[in-house]
């Protein structure tokens, strides 16, 4: 018994230094960035609460205000991914997806949604890879193909959940590839981590489809995957 | 005539928003903008305001170096901070160099009005996503 | 012995967990703020052009077509900063002396290191500064001064790091002097940049003396702000 003690003893230092590794990396970059990573979305923040605050024209101050929130949300992201604030309400997951769609419409996307998981949220690993997946297809339906309809599926089958995010070709002659960002590939990263795969390609249509086969019960497979990973790693894969 | 504030702040288009923010409330004057810790303290010495609002990170005297002189001064204004982000050294750094205030440069309009309200009636002033963490 | 070599192995074993757990935290901070900044900068840059296009308010264009132009710059921008965080990370501070002074002595030069800082480290500026004086200041000793012996001191003294690095005469002839290099100067000039000041020069023995002030900045501070804090909040603690 003892031999377990001192095990469990050991363990639980173990986990502690690693949580203090991590904190300290956080504040490193935290430092290392400062105004750097935030400085923009804060001048867009104040620059349009100002636009809302003096325009006479009743449409560009809703739009003003909407920008506005953006820049804010990708703020609190920035905060919260940096450890710096109370994370007030980061954990995302399918419940937020008619929300993420709303705005992309605003924004002037052509989105359609369609839920076949009967409002039941998978646990918050797999629910926030699912919410990155659609956040990652509409920014990248945004960008790459502008003007396409782009339409988003959620199902349940058997023990999966299945994410697939589909855009038609771009109505506007596709601007030049950039050679690809990093996007879909901390994507993939994100859904191993959380037990599923991640799928992405040209459609015969001239379209994209990207598509993330997340485990719907990921209790098991996020442990084993804790296991694997070694205790700690848990919080890094979410 | 309302609270008379000096901002400081390097990136123009930002002091430019927060200014517009401020003036549209009638109990707001903002006497003097300015870009570095240097100008700030010319214009404290110029304008005599109630309420400095500095911002961390500038050329020339940063938002420290401008608290820390400001400090020493006889009747300087109220200061508070102004930064994107709210890392715990800044704070704490800007607190102790009497600093009655911090505020996250997103904050809300009304929010921003009232900070400038309260710190010129002596209270002090931390942005509530901030203090929520002391 | 046996025993000292099991401590050995799981000493660095430990820090291999330790930098793993670094790793990950960086790759993940680095996929947030992808996130972030990618989703919703890019609908803002959308959504501002639609309202350049559309307002019949004058400023309100100019300021939508500024928050499209910062919102644009906040992606690019973003691309630099997670490149800062996916590159390996470089060394920082004063938490990497220790290896810099061991590759010197792999190298064969004679080192030793005295840190009497007690692990705290300043902020990055001033920890980039104080390692590059080191490192500066062994690779000058390693050239002008073939074995010599070195000595490295990092100290902490009231609101200021002295690292001092000096070396005695060197046993071998000393080479010609190519009359100065840029080293020094360059150094003095990051040095300053940290709101420090650099010393150089020969020491009465023969030697030299190679002496940076830095300010010890408010990194203690923050550490007893964060005590009073608590909570939640590991990465104030850091
Ligand atoms: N919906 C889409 N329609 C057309 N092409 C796409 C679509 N999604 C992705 N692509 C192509 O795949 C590439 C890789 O996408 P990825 O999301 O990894 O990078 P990115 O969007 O270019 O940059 P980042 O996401 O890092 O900001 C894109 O550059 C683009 O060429
Ligand atoms: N440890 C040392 N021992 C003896 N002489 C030294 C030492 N460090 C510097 N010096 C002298 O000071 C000069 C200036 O050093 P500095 O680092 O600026 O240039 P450098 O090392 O010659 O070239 P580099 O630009 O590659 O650094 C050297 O050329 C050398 O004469
Ligand atoms: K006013
Ligand atoms: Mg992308
Ligand atoms: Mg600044
Ligand atoms: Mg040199």
């Amino acid at each position: 018994e003892s031999l377990t003690e001192l095990r469990k003893a050991r363990e639980s230092e173990m986990e502690a230094r690693l949580d203090n590794a991590r904190a300290q990396e956080r504040a490193r970059i935290a430092r290392e960035i400062h105004d750097a990573v935030g400085h923009h979305a804060t001048l867009i923040a104040v620059q349009s609460a100002a636009l809302a605050a003096t325009t006479t024209d009743p449409r560009a101050r809703a739009i003003a205000k909407r920008l506005r929130e953006l820049a804010k949300e990708s703020l609190a992201e920035m905060r919260a991914a940096l450890g710096l604030l109370n994370a007030d309400r980061t954990p995302r997951g399918l419940i937020d997806l008619p929300e993420l769609i709303d705005r992309a419409r605003d924004a002037g996307l052509s989105v359609t949604l369609e839920d076949g998981t009967n409002g039941e949220e998978p646990l918050p690993p797999v629910a926030r890879a699912a919410y990155r997946v659609v956040q990652e297809a509409l920014t990248n339906a945004a960008r790459h193909a502008p003007g396409a309809e782009v339409s988003v599926q959620v199902n349940r089958e058997r023990a999966k959940i299945v994410v697939t995010v589909s855009n038609g070709p771009s109505v506007i002659p596709e601007p030049v590839d950039r050679n690809g960002g990093t996007g879909l590939e901390g994507l993939a990263e994100r859904v191993h981590s959380a037990g599923g795969i991640l799928q992405s390609g040209r459609a015969a249509d001239g379209g994209f489809v990207l598509r993330a086969e997340l485990p719907a019960n990921p209790t098991k497979v996020g442990k084993e995957q804790s296991t694997i990973g070694g205790g700690g790693d848990s919080v890094a894969a979410s | 005539m309302g609270v008379r504030v000096v901002l400081a702040d390097d990136e123009p288009l930002l002091r430019a928003g927060l200014k517009v923010l401020l003036e549209a409330d009638d109990r707001v004057d903002v006497v003097a903008d300015v870009g570095d810790g240097q100008k700030l303290l010319d214009a404290v010495e110029r304008h005599q305001p109630d309420v400095a609002l500095i911002d961390v990170q500038m050329p020339v005297l940063d938002g420290l170096g401008a608290l820390r002189v400001l400090a020493q001064q006889p009747d300087p204004p109220v200061a508070a901070v102004l930064t994107t982000f709210d890392l715990d050294e800044y704070v704490a750094q800007a607190l102790e160099l009497g600093a009655q205030g911090f505020l996250l440069k997103d904050a809300e309009p009304d929010a921003l009005v009232r900070a400038v309200l309260d710190l010129a009636a002596g209270g002090a002033v931390l942005d509530p996503r901030i203090t929520a963490r002391l």
